[in-house]
């Protein structure tokens, strides 16, 4: 890199801090409940493990996130957490901030720059899980799909994607391929006929869902990949009456996905563990922080997987989901 | 109403060509579906439109609509409030919004789009800060009041079709704001200080409240269309919901015929101009065609309607200098 | 309860002050029933600004206003016309986004059962732009007319109101002799009714004719006062500009050099079918009379290049030319001092300085498109002096100024281009009777170092004075020509009327 | 120069209130870092001034962003076209799209925020279509040319203090502008025509022209932002990659003491405006305020600063009017 910066904290390094409680942060990839999930995992470390938290979500994209970056590092900040937006061109930032503090990536990794380790789990795999559920609702007839993302540009919306393609057509495991969309795919008996996204605005989910109804009167399967999309295909679905008829298959815990999996009109959803991922990350970089390199998982990965949830299971899981995020929680 | 037949008649041509590609266009369905957002869409817009008349702007609505779309959930479900004082509390903050706006920019005589900005943001903020950027919604309940939004009233004798409620509320509110606009003194007061405040001012009209008035009308109509947005999608993040839509809200009104110059515009345009932008997004998706191109395409069509518009007011121009010498002559002066 | 003989309005010790300006001091003024009062004085003498106080359009800093002999605050435009007090504004003041019959009935507006009443709007705006002598239509939009039919729809709005008390700001400034005729029999017909009447003009002759008294005011001070029998010209001069004024007598003509500019078969867009033709030689001043509407104005833009014409060629220096856009016409050495000074001549909110220079700043720029300062500051002081503008500073913003002062800056600026020919629509609109003395002698001047003039005027006697020759134009062609030897009044108001 | 002063103080009143709050503020690498931010948005905001001082608006700035942050990449990376006539090429995109503007808002007479409006939505939609909605970035090559937005310049004789590139290039076009708008005529005409359109055209001003100059430069400016921003951040997402910078920039120029009546403006008080927001974010996150307040602060301080400008302006000009009569009585009229 050609200008190295000077340290941010380089003359600041202030006896009377190792004394102090550490602070580290937790940085999202923006602003999303999932994340509010997250978060409380975050804090609910914090408090355990005696570090201060701060959570940064960054309103719009790769430059806030950045920016935020660069404002704790100003802070001397002693361990960041982040989920990178754009990993392969983020490098020199999250070198940056590696130089300077502890850096470890959750939810979203960055292979390629100095991150200490990853926390997370397999976004291709979560695709294929939820490409499973997929043929487990549409049965052995096969059918049509529809797929509904935010952005398409986001890593994990692309592993996602690709991943759940790739299960439905039979293909081998490769996480690099990538199907452009706005063309049809075809397998044997699937099909997924095209993907939306709506740069979350939500009206525009449900519009997009809507859309499609009216498009596609046979459509055989949703598939809302990010938290926020299923619910808004579950309402287009219910206002046209075709509860049964369309099947739905969710990505995340919200709400409404899990109340509709309990209704029986949302098939299953994938779920990620946002809570698992605050508070593993915040309590790698509490360790850290004191010097404790033990809390480094083997491999630098710390494989927190996905989880499919069906009728079968999502009473309990939701249980679970609320005891920890709730007040009076864990 | 000779404004208005422009952008008609994009909307016609719209329809038509959508319709010939497209054999689900019109459907009940998706006829329903579009009217709906139309509406929604539409009562903003009308709102805004108000506004825009006096020469002014409002760039808040998308945040009032994010404000008191996170507020009525927040206060049914989180607070057990009963549905009819929340949709009063929510009403009373818009209004306590629309008066804020209306006092900063007639009586401290700051410009109308810093106002409003600043609205913009701190609504956003203050709706992310009161749910803590929770995700608000009414999940599996109060369907009586989401009815307001997603309810369908059968059309008699028209089996099949269903008149959307949200196409009701409206229709109501666009004609009393088309009686309100061409048939009241204030209308007129409205349009006259749009164009010449001083003028208005000497003619004895408060244009102080007149202004405030206007800006007191778009922002309880987004503080109502915030709420029917949030009893239609039914869950609402704080962070993002509503983003952009004042410039959707403005680009209808500007499109049906409101000049932002001020003094000028039509209610029945405005709405068509909603329904354009409804009509384009929905061509698009049942068309088929990507979703990257949404975007290109519609900012090309908006284009090449105004410019049409423009083109045909010249030729109109024209050919009535052309045709008038005759009837110049006035029959004797004397 | 009011004293049997108290006035219908007292203006005691009136003052007020604007930054940098006392426009008013101490000012005492009296009006009865049934009387018409000039009010006269310079510009800047703070005619309009004691009007505004009337009108509640501005607050007085110290005084009393008596109406009825009770002391009354006049709080808002719309407490003036509760009370019964119309104003004329001096400039525009219309929506011109409205009909006639909505900008007459603005604020007042009749309704049924809540709704406005637009027919009834049609049907009494008929009977007043008629009784104003206006020939359009109550439904016609208001950008659609020319300054002075706008003017006479502000008169029209001023009558509906049926004040006790109507205050006219120069209302005549743009009209011709033949709707001036028509106001006065209004005027007349009110004042018979008991209104009482403040008229404020600059064309001295006509106070003559109507006023039954006047008050003068000098730098915002009563300077005098004149009955009925004792108004005349000399004596109002002598109190508005504290001396006589030296004689102007008609000019004496030039030999008229060669052709500058020629117009044939013109047809203007705002008066299809109809063609122009006449030419203007070095060194000569054409007068162009007319009624409100006849279509000088468009005549003018036309020649400027602010309109194009739909046919017709415009030869300057004996080649033709197509200009399209007044900056063409700059270039080749035309100059016009339009009428309408709020939108087409000044920058409102610039100051007297940036407007002056504004047309001739390319003229002196050092270096490729650089300002240049000193030259700037010396042409503002040069049109101050020249013009007598009142002014603090030459870096007042000119909105601040009053109107007459307005119009010598826009003289100033036009001036200072030095042009060939000189097109001037209603130069001396609402300047007083020295500043006109000081146009006349400009464009003498001009004319003398060989300038063609053109100009446009609705006040016959300047026509009389100062034209070689004179255009008569009626709805929209030139009706016909007068030498010296054939121009009256008479001759001008035939052709002006009948075609 | 009277008009910054308000700006300035505000600028500051929090820059100080920040340093007492939080000691880090000061430090090199921070000012550092708010430095290039400023600069990158201060030279959108120089841009969009122009535009606002001829009375128009340009909403597109931020799809320009986008769009010349994914075309530069895109050259460079998936197409292998040297620096050079990358660059170039994208400025000529930059070029083409201001002159496009100026060309409808002149010649086709329609409303500058239609005619932007819609470009905000074609570049975006344009530069979702081109690039597939693939993010783009220079991965960790071209650091030469990235040095024009991430490189530091040592100040000499100042141990451990450097200048951002960014700043040197948004001062020398702040510098140019501010020559352009004050000395020349050109800039004279600007302002005058933003007043009065018809009076400038009257005194032989092609309106049109200098209007067109004016979309022209705040295209090229939005352009170069476009470029140095992808350098900066590296990775553009093209759907949301400068979303919103057109409202950032206008804010900041309308801090700076632009009306959006035209006729109006400061070079340094819009590079001050900019420098402004970029204090507030950077201080809220300082200070460790929640991130969702973050809007609602920057809104709040907006408007405060607005009043207590609006509110200092009343006070000087009552104190005028009452302190002027002694010299207000002209030494002797005759
Ligand atoms: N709003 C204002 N602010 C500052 N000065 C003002 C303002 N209005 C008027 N003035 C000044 O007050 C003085 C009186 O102005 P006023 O308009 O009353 O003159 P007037 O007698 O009507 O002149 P004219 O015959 O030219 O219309 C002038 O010097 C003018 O510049
Ligand atoms: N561009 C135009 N198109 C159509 N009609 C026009 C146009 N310009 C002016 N008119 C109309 O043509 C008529 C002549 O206007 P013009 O301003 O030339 O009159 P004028 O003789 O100067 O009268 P005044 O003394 O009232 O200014 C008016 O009725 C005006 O409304
Ligand atoms: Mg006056
Ligand atoms: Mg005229």
């Amino acid at each position: 890199n050609s200008a190295a910066p000077p340290g941010p904290a380089a003359d600041s390094a202030t006896p009377a801090k190792a004394a102090a409680k550490p602070t580290v942060a937790y940085v999202t990839n923006g602003i999303a409940s999932f994340w509010v999930i997250g978060a409380k995992g975050a804090e609910a470390a914090g408090r355990e493990f005696g570090v201060n938290v701060e959570v940064r979500m960054p309103p719009k994209g790769v430059g806030d996130q950045k920016r935020m970056v660069q404002e704790l590092l100003t802070q001397g900040i002693d361990g960041i957490a982040i989920s990178p937006i754009d990993p392969d061109n983020q490098t020199d930032i999250l070198n940056e901030a590696a130089a300077h503090s502890k850096l470890i990536t959750q939810d979203s990794d960055a292979p390629h720059s100095n991150r200490l380790c990853y926390v997370g789990m397999d976004n291709y795999n979560a695709g294929r899980m939820c490409g499973q559920l997929v043929k487990e609702a549409l049965g052995e007839a096969g059918g049509s799909v529809m797929l509904f993302v935010g952005r398409l540009e986001q890593l994990n919306a692309r592993l996602r994607r690709q991943g759940l393609i790739d299960e439905l057509m039979g293909r081998e495991p490769d996480n690099t391929r990538y199907d452009a969309p706005g063309a049809e795919i075809k397998g044997e008996k699937y099909v997924v006929l095209d993907t939306r996204t709506d740069q979350f605005d939500f009206g525009k989910a449900k519009s997009l869902a809507q859309d499609a109804i009216a498009r596609y009167p046979d459509l055989g399967c949703m598939v809302g990949l990010f938290a926020y999309n299923p619910p808004k295909c579950l309402e287009a679905i219910r206002e046209a009456g075709k509860q049964g008829k369309i099947k739905l298959v969710a990505f995340d815990e919200d709400n409404d996905t899990l109340q509709g999996i309990l209704d029986g009109d949302v098939f299953g959803t994938v779920v990620q563990n946002p809570y698992q991922y605050g508070y593993e990350s915040v309590r790698i970089l509490a360790g850290l922080a004191r010097g404790d390199q033990s809390v480094l998982p083997q491999g630098g990965f710390m494989d927190i997987s996905a989880r499919k949830i069906t009728k079968d299971n999502a009473a309990e899981f939701w249980q679970d989901l609320k005891r920890l995020t709730e007040p009076g929680g864990k | 109403m000779k404004k208005t037949l422009g952008i008609l008649g994009l909307l016609i041509a719209v329809c038509v060509s959508t319709a010939a590609l497209s054999p689900n266009f019109l459907k009940a369905y998706n006829v329903e579906n579009i009217t709906t957002w139309t509406s929604l869409f539409g009562i903003l817009s009308i709102g805004v439109a108000f506004v825009i008349m006096t020469g002014g702007i409002d760039l808040s609505i998308g945040s009032v609509v994010g404000l008191t779309g996170c507020l009525l959930p927040w206060l049914l479900v989180q607070k057990h409030v009963d549905p009819v004082s929340s949709i009063a509390l929510v009403m009373l903050v818009s209004l306590a919004i629309g008066l804020l706006h209306g006092f900063l920019i007639t009586k401290m005589r700051l410009q109308p789009f810093v106002v409003t900005l600043c609205g913009l943001l701190f609504y956003r903020g203050f709706a992310r800060w009161f749910t803590g950027d929770e995700t608000q919604g009414f999940g599996n309940g109060f369907a009586g009041l989401r009815y307001l939004a997603v309810g369908r009233v059968p059309i008699p004798f028209v089996s099949g079709w269903h008149l959307p409620v949200p196409f009701l509320i409206m229709a109501t509110i666009a004609v009393a704001a088309a009686i309100f606009l061409n048939q009241t003194i204030y209308g007129r007061y409205l349009l006259a200080l749009g164009r010449n405040e001083q003028a208005a001012r000497y003619s004895g009209i408060h244009t102080d409240r007149m202004i405030m008035l206007a800006y007191l009308i778009c922002s309880l109509l987004a503080g109502l269309g915030g709420i029917l947005f949030s009893l239609e999608i039914n869950s609402i993040q704080p962070s993002g919901h509503g983003d952009f839509y004042e410039l959707y809200a403005i680009a209808a009104a500007v499109l049906g015929g409101c000049s932002l110059r001020g003094g000028e515009g039509s209610i029945l345009g405005v709405v068509i101009g909603a329904a354009v932008m409804r009509v384009l997004y929905n061509a698009i998706n049942l068309l088929g065609i990507p979703t990257q191109l949404e975007f290109a395409i519609i900012g090309m069509v908006i284009l090449a309607g105004v410019i049409f518009d423009e083109l045909v007011k010249r030729l109109a121009a024209r050919r009535r200098t052309v045709a008038s010498p005759a009837q110049a002559t006035p029959p004797a002066a004397f | 309860m009011p004293a049997p003989s108290s006035p219908l309005l007292e203006v005691r010790r009136v003052s007020k002050r604007y930054p940098g300006v006392q426009a008013l001091r101490s000012v005492c003024l009296r009006l009865e029933a049934g009387e018409v009062l000039a009010l006269l004085g310079e510009n800047g003498a703070g005619k309009s600004t004691l009007m505004k106080i009337l009108a509640g359009v501005q607050r007085p800093d110290a005084g009393e206003l008596l109406i009825d002999g009770c002391t009354t605050e006049i709080a808002s435009p719309d407490a003036a016309l509760d009370l019964g007090i119309a104003l004329i504004h001096q400039e525009l003041n219309l929506a011109d986004n409205l009909s006639v019959g909505a900008n007459i009935f603005l604020g007042r507006e009749p309704r049924r059962f809540g709704l406005i009443d637009k027919r009834r709007i049609a049907r009494d705006a008929s009977s007043l732009i008629k009784q104003v002598g206006l020939d359009v239509s109550p439904n016609t939009l208001v950008h659609r007319l020319s300054i002075g039919q706008q003017q006479l729809v502000e008169i029209a709005k001023a009558l509906s109101v049926n004040a006790r008390i109507l205050i006219m700001d120069e209302p005549t400034s743009s009209l011709s002799q033949h709707e001036t005729e028509a106001l006065f029999r209004v005027v007349k017909d009110l004042r018979g009714r008991g209104v009482g009447i403040v008229y404020i003009s600059h064309r001295l002759g006509e106070v003559k004719e109507l006023a039954d008294r006047a008050v003068v005011l000098r730098d915002g001070e009563n300077a005098g006062e004149l009955q009925r029998d004792e108004i005349d010209h000399d004596r109002m001069v002598r109190l508005m500009i504290g001396r006589e004024l030296a004689g102007f007598g008609r000019r004496q003509s030039h030999t008229p050099g060669e052709i500058v500019l020629r117009a044939s078969n013109l047809e203007t867009p705002a008066n299809p079918g109809r063609r122009l033709s006449f030419a203007l030689k070095a060194g000569e001043i054409v007068g162009v009379a007319g009624l409100v509407g006849a279509g000088r104005t468009e005549l003018l833009q036309v020649l400027f290049g602010v309109d194009r014409p739909l046919s017709g060629t415009i030869e300057v220096g004996g080649r033709p030319v197509v200009f399209h856009a007044p900056h063409d016409a700059i270039r080749a050495g035309l100059a016009l001092v339009p009428e309408d000074r709020k939108q087409q001549g000044l920058v409102l909110e610039m100051t007297i300085r940036e407007n002056v220079c504004l047309a001739s700043l390319d003229r002196y720029d050092r270096a490729v498109g650089f300002r240049n300062r000193s030259h700037e500051r010396q042409a503002a002081a040069d049109s101050i002096r020249r013009l007598n503008i009142k002014a603090p500073h030459d870096r007042q913003v000119v909105r601040l100024l009053s109107g007459g002062n307005q119009q010598k800056v826009v003289l100033g600026k036009w001036l200072l281009l030095k042009p060939r020919v000189l097109l001037l629509d209603e130069p001396t609109r609402g300047i007083d009777v020295g500043a006109k003395q000081e146009v006349y002698q400009l464009m003498e001047q001009l004319a003398g170092e060989g300038a063609a003039i053109l100009f446009v005027s609705s006040e016959l006697e300047e026509i009389l004075r100062m034209s070689d020759r004179t255009l008569v134009m009626h709805e929209g062609r030139i009706s016909g020509e007068l030498d010296r030897a054939r121009l009256s009044e008479e001759a001008v108001m035939r052709l002006a009327t009948r075609g």
